[in-house]
């Protein structure tokens, strides 16, 4: 723990706080019609939220294994120069690893919208 | 500086705690999935506390992409994703008791129980070197091997997930499962 | 090595900073659109019309959308404004003058970028209508694309100054800046820089194609809010950016805050410009681009930045 | 007093605008753009002002209510040559602002804008009965209006139903009528979709609401292509209206495109057509032929054969697909002229929006040296939607292709076809 920690703390809440502040009063009554969604006249049939059908879904799932290999090499960043050659042949097998999932991934059209 | 320190201990906890219940109260799948993210919050504060600053961050940073997808995922596939329809999150009362008191009582055990050395919490940016120097020392096999691991999940989870791959649709041959979910149960 | 200031100080030092770069930022937006869209406006004008627009916004009711979650409706907005204030606190003013520079500097950042990712999502999903609902889902899309590119280009950066602290990175540029040493790693950051910010060619969440997108169902004072807190989330994209590749606060002869506000405006210049000639792009398209042709060349930016450590 | 200054303040901002057109709505782009002083707005919850012009049918008026009571307070109405069957000016809304035919829009929209800042001038109530679209209140378990987990209509509304998809998931389809009001859309097109994430998987055209048998106290369409129909026109007049309308098409694909400066400045130029000097439209052009991202977000989206489109008409659209089909080929006075059709291949979005601004510069060009040149009067007449005849309306084509080219395609796609192919309800009605 470090003051700057503690200063991004505390400038996050006075971010937070001061954007309620402007937001959070100045609520009245409306009519029901007045609370429609908008859809440019009509009211819809259903409520919007739903079984939202993503289309990126083999992105997500090859984002999920790709952000924890990238979180190797946040600290193996910081000692790259000091260990030399051996940090750097570890680092591109990191790279070929993940070369190889987008390749494959690639291949398999997951990328596209299903 | 204790005091601010303590202070910070107890809100981060708190927070941590608190929205781990909020997980399993909450109707809606996004509101469960973001309070499990403050829960992670919160233990990330803990852990900066400790000195692990590199960890405490990484974990905000993994959880916000993570949970998010979770969420996704959820809405995707649950019924009633909102919660429009008020739900109970909680299923297996009973194991599920005996699991929380069990972990609780092991958790709690090693925190009583176990020595840790009392020493003044190590400069954050010294402690995010030594992991890299362990990465690439003593660890490194662990490493290489997780490495290996997370791209067959890759691979895995794309030849699951992908409709139609280079051989064709992947509904071919393929059967529907039994009888379908009846809703009004589920 | 880092003499931070006070704690108390701080806010008032992110406020006394940021305040006049939103504003800035919006009069530039505004004279850059009037003069695109080839329409005389005076100085004077131009120079009020943030402020008039937000007294304006002020006045307006605030929506009330039907059945919304009303919580995370009045979070969404107000938590883009904290995370857009505590990425601009990461960024180092001067080699004296840091607020909140931690040693994990670049995960911190990383990681508010990430959560921006959870408020434009609860923007779109909270409001329980169509249209911010497609454009909460269109940036998880867009963010899962840019958020590797931007760690990447962030970590080659960190290479030669062995840290994470942003202070180190800009120390580290003493000979040289990054964007000389490591070529690929603006331009890769101004991609990333456009998406997160949401804005021109990748502005889809509240694109209006989706009638304003997660803006669709707000007005007033949220609105107000959640404008306000874009314009400081590029501030801060481009500050860091100014940071970690053009060399922060180095520079002959003026003070490093000055040479720093210079260089963050050149970045916010440069966006708000292709903001008004750049048409935004297909989501699927930029989607197979980011992860086929972007992540592989912020890969090969991460190898040329160590072979050049060596 | 304090509140009084902040007031002020607020009422120098640019006046934000929702503009509701009907048929044979006034052309705002003129009298609107150019001062800054007036901002045109996506959705009616930015707004303060409701705009509403032309001639509205009796069956767009509740939906016109409808987005009245969604703008926020303080709001106010402005009424530019609006028409509506049955009720006066001031039957549909409470207690508008009338601009006459002489009246400048621009000057009474700003006008009400103060006055409503300034609270000289009370915010418009709502119109509509306070009313839930069904009875929801103290049903159910919580009072929530549902029954078990998917059943009933909590908070006034069902939930989505399932259906099945390309990818082999069943999920919620989404099934809405959208328009007549979105500001992407032409004016009075109304679409039921069926969604399933941001994906269209079916598509339907509502029904057109100008052709009706009420002669929407209005006449018909005073275009000068359709007055060619009859009697004799100078090309001048001709090309110029041609120009015009092509240029405010490509103003509003650049605005659903992101670009709204640009699609201001394409505004202004159709405002102006006859002042304007052919080099500005062609800077225009060379600005937008170099943007890669637009011929990137646009190249394959919306796609028509050429064997669907050929001998229907269709005109600009055909030749966008490689088919010079133009009527103007065939008439003595454009032929001294040295006329020849252009064409695109690709039939996409972004040949059609390439087509469109070679276009504007090719009917600048016959304008200028048609001198007093006439045509028309045979019967037909190649207009922007096509060759139009009396009994012949080819965007009626267009409407029947529209379903099955956005069946498949993300929101974005469906938006991007519909402002590439100028869907004119109004001019598919004449017939």
């Amino acid at each position: 723990m470090s003051a700057a920690h503690g200063a991004a703390l505390i400038v996050f809440s006075l971010g937070l706080c001061a954007g309620l502040a402007v937001c959070a009063p100045g609520r009245g009554t409306a009519t029901a019609p007045e609370r429609t969604p908008y859809l440019g006249g009509y009211a819809p049939e259903t409520h919007a939220w739903s079984r939202f059908h993503v289309r990126y879904y083999g992105m997500a799932l090859l984002f999920l294994a790709f952000d924890m290999e990238m979180v190797f090499m946040y600290p193996w960043a910081v000692v790259f120069a000091e260990e030399g050659m051996i940090a750097f042949v570890e680092m591109l097998m990191f790279i070929v690893i993940l070369l190889l999932g987008i390749l494959y991934a690639w291949r398999e059209r997951a990328l596209a919208w299903a | 500086m204790t005091e601010p320190l303590d202070a910070l201990f107890w809100l981060s906890s708190t927070v941590a705690v608190f929205s781990a219940w909020r997980v399993f109260r909450a109707d809606s799948m996004v509101r469960a999935a973001y309070w499990l993210m403050g829960s992670f919050v919160g233990v990330a504060g803990i852990l900066v506390l400790v000195g692990a600053e590199f960890l405490g961050l990484v974990l905000i940073l993994m959880m916000a992409g993570e949970m998010t997808i979770m969420a996704v995922f959820m809405v995707m596939f649950m019924m009633n994703p909102a919660g429009l329809n008020p739900m109970n999150m909680v299923h297996q009362h009973r194991t599920s008791l005996l699991a929380g008191v069990l972990s609780f009582v092991g958790l709690g055990a090693i925190a009583l129980l176990a020595s840790f050395p009392q020493a003044p919490p190590p400069d954050p940016a010294a402690a995010t070197s030594d992991l890299g120097h362990e990465l690439l020392g003593g660890s490194m096999l662990v490493f290489q091997t997780a490495g290996v691991a997370l791209l067959s999940t890759m691979i895995g989870s794309i030849a699951l997930a992908a409709q139609r791959g280079r051989y064709g649709s992947a509904a071919e041959g393929s059967e529907e499962p039994g009888a379908p979910i009846d809703e009004e149960d589920a | 090595m880092t003499t931070p200031l006070p704690l108390w100080l701080a806010p008032a030092v992110v406020a006394s900073v940021l305040a006049p770069a939103v504003y800035l930022t919006w009069v530039l937006d505004r004279w850059v659109g009037a003069r695109v869209a080839g329409r005389r406006t005076s100085l004077g004008q131009t120079l009020a019309s943030p402020l008039a627009e937000a007294a304006q916004l002020m006045l307006q009711s605030s929506p009330r959308a039907e059945r919304p979650d009303r919580v995370t409706w009045l979070l969404a907005p107000a938590s883009l404004s904290g995370l857009a204030v505590v990425a601009v606190a990461t960024v180092p003013l001067g080699p004296m003058l840091h607020i909140a520079d931690a040693p994990g500097g670049i995960v911190l950042f990383g990681a508010a970028i990430a959560l921006v990712m959870v408020a434009v999502f609860l923007h779109g999903w909270s409001a329980n209508s169509l249209f911010p609902l497609m454009g909460g889902y269109r940036f998880i899309a867009l963010a899962l694309s840019f958020e590797m590119p931007l760690a990447l280009v962030l970590i080659a950066a960190a290479l030669p100054a062995e840290s994470l602290r942003f202070s180190d990175i800009v120390q580290s540029q003493v000979d040289v800046w990054n964007v000389v040493r490591q070529p690929l790693g603006l331009p890769l950051y101004l991609i990333a820089t456009l998406g997160a910010s949401f804005w021109g060619p990748l502005a889809f969440p509240d694109a209006p194609d989706l009638a304003g997108g997660t803006t669709a169902e707000s007005s007033g004072a949220a609105l107000l809010v959640w404008t306000a807190a874009r314009y400081a989330l590029l501030v801060a994209l481009c500050a860091v950016g100014a940071a970690v590749f053009l060399g922060g606060w180095l520079g002959p002869g003026l003070p490093g805050p000055i040479w720093l506000a210079f260089k963050t405006a050149g970045l916010v210049a440069t966006v708000v410009v292709i903001g008004h000639h750049v048409a935004r792009v297909r989501l699927e398209d930029f989607v197979v681009v980011a992860w086929t042709v972007l992540i592989p060349l912020a890969l090969v930016d991460v190898f040329l930045s160590g072979l050049l450590v060596l | 007093m304090g509140l009084t200054a902040f007031a002020r303040l607020a009422a120098k901002a640019p006046a934000p605008v929702f503009v509701a057109r009907g048929a044979n709505a006034r052309s705002l782009a003129f009298e609107l753009s150019g001062t800054g002083d007036v901002v045109l707005t996506q959705t009616p919850r930015h707004a303060c002002v409701l705009l509403a012009t032309g001639a509205f049918p009796d069956s767009m008026v509740p939906a016109l209510r409808q987005i009245h009571d969604q703008m926020s307070h303080p709001r106010g109405v402005v009424l530019a040559g609006a028409h509506f069957r049955g009720h006066g000016p001031r039957g549909v809304f409470s207690d508008p602002v009338v601009v006459t035919p002489e009246g400048d829009v621009h000057d009474a929209v700003v006008v009400l804008h103060r006055d409503l800042i300034l609270g000289r001038r009370p915010s418009a109530p709502p119109l509509l009965p306070d009313r839930d679209p069904t009875p929801w209140r103290g049903v159910g378990p919580y009072g929530q209006g549902g029954k078990g987990m998917t059943g009933g209509t909590p908070y006034g509304r069902p939930l989505a139903g399932l259906a099945d998809d390309r990818d082999g998931l069943k999920l919620d389809a989404l099934e809405l009528r959208l328009g007549p009001f979105l500001p992407m859309f032409p004016p009075g097109l109304t679409l039921t979709i069926k969604l399933q994430g941001d994906v269209v998987q079916q598509a339907r055209v509502g029904d057109n609401p100008f052709r009706t048998d009420e002669r929407v106290s209005v006449g018909a369409r005073s275009s000068v292509f359709v007055r060619a129909l009859s009697g004799p026109v100078t090309i001048r007049e001709l090309e110029h209206a041609r120009a015009a309308h092509h240029l405010e098409r490509v103003g509003e694909a650049l605005r659903a495109a992101g670009l709204g400066a640009l699609g201001e400045r394409a505004d202004r130029l159709a405002a102006n057509i006859e002042r304007v000097e052919a080099a500005a439209v062609r800077r225009l052009h060379r600005l937008l032929r170099r943007s890669r991202t637009l011929a990137w977000a646009t190249s394959g989206v919306g796609r028509l054969e050429p064997d669907r489109v050929a001998g229907r008409g269709l005109g600009l659209v055909a030749r966008a697909c490689g088919l010079p089909e133009d009527l103007r080929t065939q008439d003595g006075a454009y032929n001294e002229l040295g006329f020849s059709p252009l064409v695109e291949g690709g039939g996409d979005a972004c040949a059609r929006w390439r087509l469109r601004l070679a276009e504007v510069a090719q009917s600048l060009l016959l304008a200028s040296a048609a001198g007093t040149r006439t045509t028309g009067g045979t019967g037909s007449v190649e207009s922007p939607w096509g060759s139009i005849s009396s009994d012949h309306a080819p965007v009626g084509s267009l409407l029947e292709l529209l379903p099955g080219m956005l069946e498949g395609s993300d929101w974005g796609d469906v938006i991007t076809t519909i402002v590439s192919l100028d869907l004119d309800l109004e001019e598919a009605a004449r017939t």
